[in-house]
C-alpha cells in the first residue's frame, strides 16, 4: 500500500486563503494547552483525583483531524481525552467540573478524567482499558452507514495500544466491512512513541506501526503529528474518502508528549531530560505561531490575547468546578439498568 | 399459542423482533451462510440481508465492541455466541465496557444489546466447552443475566431483551433446544426481568432452580410426590436482577430449601441463593439450605466421568430428603 | 524478622525466589524500564537481566498465554498485571487455559506460574479501575487464588505460589503496599494455601474476612471491644482453597457471623462463606450470616460518591450489632 | 518480505535419494487417513462423543512439517489434532482409546478429541478455544531458548484462527522475542479455506493469509499444501534457520479439507459438492503416490501393503478402544491442582 509523510500540508497561497479556520485551530489549541496545565496544577493541589494523562505536546493531532468534524459524526478517545471533548465543544466549565468529581460535571461527575463523554458533542467516550474502544467505534461506523448517513467514526488511539488482541479483531472486522462500504472509520494512531515507559521499538515488532494496516488491507498513511497544516490536510483527503467510500482509512501522527504518562509518572527512567528538551523544540503550538505570523495570518498581539483568552478559559472552569457542588448520592445507583 | 421448541422460540423471537424493528440486527460466526451451528438462525440472512445478519469472523471481542458501538447509536444488536464457552474472550468488552459505559457516561447512553447463545455441559465436550456462566455474569452490576427454562419464557424474555435498553446476557441451554412447550403467538407477548415464578405448588419443600436444571427438579419433584413429599418449585428465570420474593414466601410455608446449579459449588449461584435466603427468613428455616451443583471439577470427557461431575434428580431428591432430616 | 512494608515484602520474595531458582522469570507491562507502576521489580531488570525481566507490549491474554507455555516445559513464571482490572482481557487465557489444561491432559503437565498485581478500590480511579476478582476467579477449579492481607503473608505465600506447581491468582491490595509488617528473613520460611487464621481471638461474634477488609474488620474490632463486644475475627488468606474449619469451629463458641468482602454483594465471595457456615454449623447459630459488601454498582468517580460505594468499619461494627440483635 | 509459492521442493534426482524417507512420510499419511476414517466411522457408531474433527485432505501439511521434528521440539496444535499426536509417535490405540473415552487413553480419557495430549512425544496439546494456543507455543518457544537448547516450537492454527485478539498478541511477541533470538517457533497455517463454513475472504479482510504476518516482521512463505514434497522442502529450510537464530517463521499451507468441518457438519450449505469433487482430486496421497510411482520410487504393491497396514492399525486401535475400561471414577477428582 503507498504511504508517504505529509510534511507540510498546505501552500502558503493556500494558508492565507483559510485564515479565519487556522486562526480558530490555533486558538483551540491553546485552550488545550492552558487547560491541560490546569488540570496538572489541579491534580497537584489534590482537586483531581485518579489518574490524569493530559495532552500537552500532542495538540496538533487531534485539532487538526477533528477540524473536519461534522455534525453526526462520532469521536470515540482512549484515557487521554481532555482534548478531543474540548474541540468537539464541551464546556469547558463542565469538563472541568467532571475532573474535580462534581454533580455538574458532563458526567456529573461519575466518569472523570479517563472516562470523559458528551454524546450530545459527538463524543463517545474515553475509555480506560487500553485499545478496548476500537471495536466499539468500528461499530458505530457501521451504524452511521446501516442508518445511511454520511457520517465518520472516528478513533484516537496510541502506538501502545496496537498490541492488544482488540485491536486486532476491531481492524479485520473494519478492512471487512468496509469493502462493502460499511466502515466509515478513521483510525488515528497518536504515535508519541511511547505506552508509558516503552519505547515503540521495545512493544512493536514492527515498529512501522501504520504499516501494520496493510494487514487489514486498509489504507495509511503517515504524518508529522508536530505539524498542523500536514495534520489537516492529510485529515480531510482521508474524511473525504471515508464519507464518499464507507471505508476506512488510518492516519499515524508522529507526536510526543512533554509530560509524564500519567500525573504519577514523574521520574520517567525511560528516556532523557535531553530528548525531552530536544522535543520540545517542535512544540507544535510554536511551530504553527511561527509558520502564521511568518506568512502574517496572525500578528503576535492577535497570539497574546488567545493566550490570555485561553488562560481565562483555563481559570475560569477551575472557579466553576471548585464552586460547583457534589454529585447527589442518589446518583450513586442511577445509570446502571 | 402455539407448540414450539425451545430452539423454534427462539428463531420465532428474532423474526418477530427483526420485522418490527429495523434497528435490530444479529451477528455471530457461522449465523448466515452456514444458518448457525444450532440453527437458531436458519433463513435469517435470506430473509433479512447481509447487511443485518452478519457473518463475523472469529472474534468474540470484536462482536461484543462493535455491538456496543452499535448499541449507543440506537441500533438494537443481538450478538450470537457458539457457545458462551467462547465469551471469555470477550469478557473484558462485556464486564469492564458493556456493562458500565452507562454508568460512567453519567447515563447519556443507552445499551440495548443482546448476547445470546447456549451454555452447559452437553455430552463429552470437554473442559473448555462445558461450563455455565449465570454466577460469573451475575456479579456484575450494569448486566441483565436471564436464564430461560421455557419455550415460553425463551420466546418472551428475549423479546424484552431485544426492546430493552440494557446489556442482557442471554443464557440458553443446548439440551433445553429441544424440549417443546405452548407458546403465545401475540408478538407484543413481553416477558419481563426480575420476576421468578412458582411453577410447582407444595408444603415441604421450596426447590429454587433455572434454566435446564428447572427441568430436572420438577422431575425430583413428581418422584417426591409419589412418596408423599410435595416440593414446591420456583424457577427464578433471570439470575440479575434477582428475584426472590416469590422463594422468601414459599420458605416462610415450607421452611426447608434446596437450590439446584449446574455449575461448581465455590462462588456459584446457589451460595448466593441460600445466603439470601438465610439472611432474609432465617427464623423461619427449620434446616439449612440445601445445596445441588455440579461436582467441583474442569468437565472430563469420558462420558462416565462426566456423568459423575453434573446433578441429577437422585441428587434433588437426596437433597430434599437432607432437607427434611429424612437420610 | 524484619520490619517491611506489604511492597517490599513482595519485592523481597521475587529477589529470593530469582536468586533460588533460575528457572523463575518475571513478565509484564513496564515492570523493567520504568520499574513498575507499583515499584514492586524496582532494581529487577538491572539485577537480572532481560531475559528473566520482561518488558511485555500492552498484551495481557499474550502475557498469561505465553507464560502458560514456558509454565508446562518447567519454568516458573510471573505475571504481573499492572492491576486485576486489565487480566479481564486475558480471562479465557487463565480460566480456559491455565486452570485446565493439567486437567485434559490427564496430568501429563503441571502449570507451576503466577498471576499477581493489586486488586480493589483506590481512591477516584473509576469503574473500569476499581474491582475485586476473588468471587470471580475463586469459582474456577485448577486456579489457587491467595488473597495476602499482611506483608509476612505476602512474602511466604507468595513463595508458596512462585515454588507450587498450581496457576495461582495472586491478589494484592495497593492500599496495602505501604502497611507495614514484621516479615521473617528466612528464604525458606513459606505460608501454605488452604490455611485460615484467628487473628484475634473473641466470644460474641464471629468476623470473617481476608485481604484489606480484614484491616478494616480489625479496626472495627477494637471499637466494639471498647463497648464491651469481643469479635474473633478470622483471616481466610486464600480464597480457593477455602479453609473454612476455623470458622466454623469459630461460630461452634460465638454463634454468630460477620463476612466482610469489598466487592458487589451478588455473587460475591460473601455469600459462598455465608451459605457454606449456615450449611454446615445451622444448629449453632443464634442470628443469620451477616455481609457486609460494597454497593451493587459500577464505581463512580466523585470522591463522595466512591465513599458511599466501598464498606467501611462502621458498617461492620452495625453488621456486628445485627448479628447480635442490638441494634 | 519476500514470499514465493514453493510448489515442487524436490528435484527427482533428490526425491531418489531419500527414498527411504519418502516411504515413511506415504506411510504415515496413510495411516492418518485410515484413522480418521475409522474416528468418522465410531463417531456415527456413538462410541466417539463430543465435537469430532478430522485432517482427511490435509495430511500433507502435518506429514511434511513434522517430519523435521526432532526430540525435544514441543508441538501445538487447535482442536483438530488426531494427525500431529499420531505423527509424533503416539500410540494409535491410546490415542483411539482417548476418543473412546477409555481409562487407558492417552490422556485417561480425560481429554477427548480436540484435547489429545502427548507430552512425552513432544505433543503439548490441542486446544478448543480457536486461536488460544497460539501464546502458549511462543512461550513455550521462549522457554526452549532460555533452557539454552536447539529444539523449537510448531504451531498448527487454521485460517479463522488467524482473526481473533489472542493471534495478534502471540505474534507480536513472537516477532519482538524473536529479534534477540528468543522464539524459535514454526507458526503454520492450515489454510483449508475456510474457518467452520466462512470462507476466507469472508473471514479475512486481507486474503493474502501469510503477508499478515509481515505486520509482526517475520518472514513466512507459502505452500501448496496438497504436495508434501514442496512442504517438507520449506520446513526444512524454515527448520533449519529457525534453530539456527532463534526467529519466528511462518508457513502457510494451501489445502483444502475432504470431510466437514466436524461430524456434525452434514449440509455444508458454504461449499458445493463439486468443489470438494475438483478439491479431491489433488488428494495429497495420491498425488504422492503418483509422483513416487513415477519416479520407480516405490511400486504399487508396496502402496497396498502400507494400505493393509494402516487398516490394520486403524482396526486394531479400534478394537483396543473398544475393549479398554473405562476411566476409575476417582479420576474425576485428579490433576486438579
Ligand atoms: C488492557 C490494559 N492494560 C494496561 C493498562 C495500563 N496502561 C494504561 S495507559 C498504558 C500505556 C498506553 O500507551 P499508548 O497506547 O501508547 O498511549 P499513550 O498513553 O502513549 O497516549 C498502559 C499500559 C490499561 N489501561 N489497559
Ligand atoms: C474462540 C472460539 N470461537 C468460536 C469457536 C467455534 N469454532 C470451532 S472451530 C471454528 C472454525 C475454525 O476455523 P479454522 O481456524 O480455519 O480451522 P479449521 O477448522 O478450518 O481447521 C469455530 C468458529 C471456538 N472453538 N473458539
Ligand atoms: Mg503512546
Ligand atoms: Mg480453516
Amino acid at each position: 500500500m503507498a504511504r508517504k509523510k505529509e510534511t507540510h500540508g498546505s501552500s502558503t497561497h493556500a494558508l492565507a486563503a483559510r485564515a479565519a479556520e487556522w486562526k480558530t485551530i490555533l486558538r483551540k489549541m491553546i485552550v488545550i494547552r492552558r487547560f491541560e496545565e490546569a488540570t496538572e496544577r489541579e491534580f497537584r493541589r489534590g482537586k483531581i483525583g485518579g489518574y490524569l494523562h493530559v495532552y500537552t505536546g500532542q495538540e496538533a493531532v487531534a485539532t487538526g483531524i477533528l477540524a473536519t468534524y461534522r455534525q453526526g459524526d462520532v469521536v470515540y478517545a482512549g484515557y487521554r481525552d481532555h482534548a478531543q471533548t474540548l474541540l468537539l465543544g464541551s464546556d469547558p466549565n463542565g469538563i472541568m467540573a467532571e475532573l474535580f468529581g462534581k454533580g455538574n460535571g458532563i458526567s456529573h461527575g461519575k466518569g472523570g478524567s479517563m472516562h470523559l463523554f458528551d454524546a450530545a458533542h459527538g463524543f463517545y467516550g474515553g475509555y480506560g482499558i487500553v485499545g478496548g474502544h476500537l471495536t466499539l467505534a468500528a461499530g458505530s461506523a457501521y451504524a452511521l452507514r446501516y442508518k445511511e448517513t454520511e457520517s465518520i467514526a472516528v478513533c484516537f488511539f496510541g502506538d501502545g495500544a496496537m498490541n492488544i488482541g482488540s485491536f486486532h479483531e476491531a481492524l479485520n472486522m473494519a478492512g471487512l466491512w468496509g469493502r462493502s462500504g460499511m466502515c466509515p472509520a478513521l483510525f488515528v494512531i497518536e504515535n508519541n512513541g511511547y505506552a508509558m515507559g516503552t519505547a515503540v521499538d521495545r512493544h512493536s515488532a514492527l515498529t512501522d506501526l501504520g504499516a501494520r494496516f496493510d494487514a487489514y488491507a486498509i489504507p495509511n498513511e503517515k504524518v508529522d503529528g508536530q505539524d498542523v497544516f500536514a495534520v489537516h490536510a492529510l485529515a480531510e483527503r482521508a474524511v473525504a474518502t471515508i464519507r464518499e467510500t464507507g471505508r476506512p482509512f488510518c492516519i499515524e501522527a508522529q507526536t510526543y508528549r512533554f509530560s509524564g504518562h500519567g500525573a504519577a509518572d514523574i521520574l520517567q527512567p525511560y528516556r532523557s531530560k535531553n530528548e525531552v528538551e530536544e522535543q520540545k523544540q517542535r512544540d507544535p503550538i510554536r511551530l504553527m505561531i511561527t509558520r502564521l505570523t511568518e506568512e502574517k495570518i496572525v500578528t503576535t498581539e492577535e497570539v497574546e490575547a488567545m493566550e490570555a483568552e485561553a488562560q481565562q478559559i483555563a481559570q475560569r472552569a477551575v472557579e466553576y468546578a471548585e464552586q460547583s457542588p457534589q454529585p447527589d448520592p442518589a446518583e450513586l445507583f442511577t445509570d446502571i439498568v | 399459542m402455539s407448540e414450539l421448541t425451545y430452539r423454534d422460540a427462539i428463531h420465532r423471537a428474532l423474526v418477530e423482533e427483526m420485522d418490527r424493528d429495523p434497528n435490530v440486527l444479529i451477528m455471530g460466526e457461522d449465523i448466515g451462510v452456514y444458518e448457525g451451528t444450532f440453527r437458531i438462525t436458519a433463513g435469517l440472512l435470506k430473509k433479512y440481508g447481509a447487511n443485518r445478519v452478519i457473518d463475523t469472523p472469529i472474534a468474540e471481542a470484536g462482536m461484543v465492541g462493535t455491538a456496543i458501538g452499535m448499541a449507543m447509536l440506537g441500533l438494537r444488536p443481538i450478538v450470537e455466541m457458539m457457545t458462551f464457552n467462547f465469551a471469555l474472550v470477550a469478557a473484558d468488552q462485556i464486564l469492564n465496557h458493556a456493562a458500565k459505559i452507562r454508568y460512567f457516561s453519567g447515563g447519556q447512553v443507552d445499551m440495548p444489546m443482546v448476547i445470546r447463545g447456549p451454555q452447559g455441559a452437553g455430552v463429552q465436550l470437554s473442559a473448555q466447552h462445558s461450563q455455565s456462566f449465570e454466577a460469573f455474569y451475575g456479579h456484575f452490576p450494569g448486566l441483565i443475566v436471564a436464564t430461560p427454562a421455557t419455550p415460553a419464557d425463551a420466546k418472551g424474555m428475549l423479546k424484552s431483551a431485544i426492546r430493552g435498553k440494557d446489556p442482557v446476557i442471554f443464557l440458553e441451554n443446548a439440551a433445553l433446544y429441544g424440549m417443546k412447550g405452548e407458546v403465545p403467538d401475540d408478538p407484543d407477548a413481553v416477558e419481563p426481568f426480575g420476576v421468578s415464578r412458582v411453577v410447582r405448588e407444595g408444603a415441604h419443600v421450596t426447590i429454587v432452580s433455572y434454566s435446564r436444571m428447572l427441568v430436572l427438579s420438577l422431575a425430583a419433584a413428581a418422584k417426591l410426590a409419589e412418596e408423599g413429599i410435595e416440593a414446591e418449585v420456583i424457577d427464578l428465570r433471570t439470575i440479575r436482577p434477582l428475584d426472590l420474593d416469590p422463594v422468601y414466601q414459599s420458605v416462610r410455608k415450607t421452611h426447608r430449601a434446596v437450590v439446584v446449579q449446574e455449575q461448581w459449588k465455590p462462588f456459584g449461584a446457589a451460595g448466593e441463593i441460600a445466603a439470601s435466603i438465610t439472611e432474609t427468613v432465617f427464623d423461619e428455616l427449620d434446616a439449612p439450605v440445601e445445596r445441588v451443583t455440579g461436582e467441583d471439577v474442569p468437565m472430563p470427557y469420558a462420558r462416565n466421568l462426566e456423568l459423575l461431575a453434573v446433578p441429577h434428580e437422585e441428587h434433588v431428591i437426596a437433597a430434599v430428603k437432607r432437607a427434611l432430616y429424612r437420610d
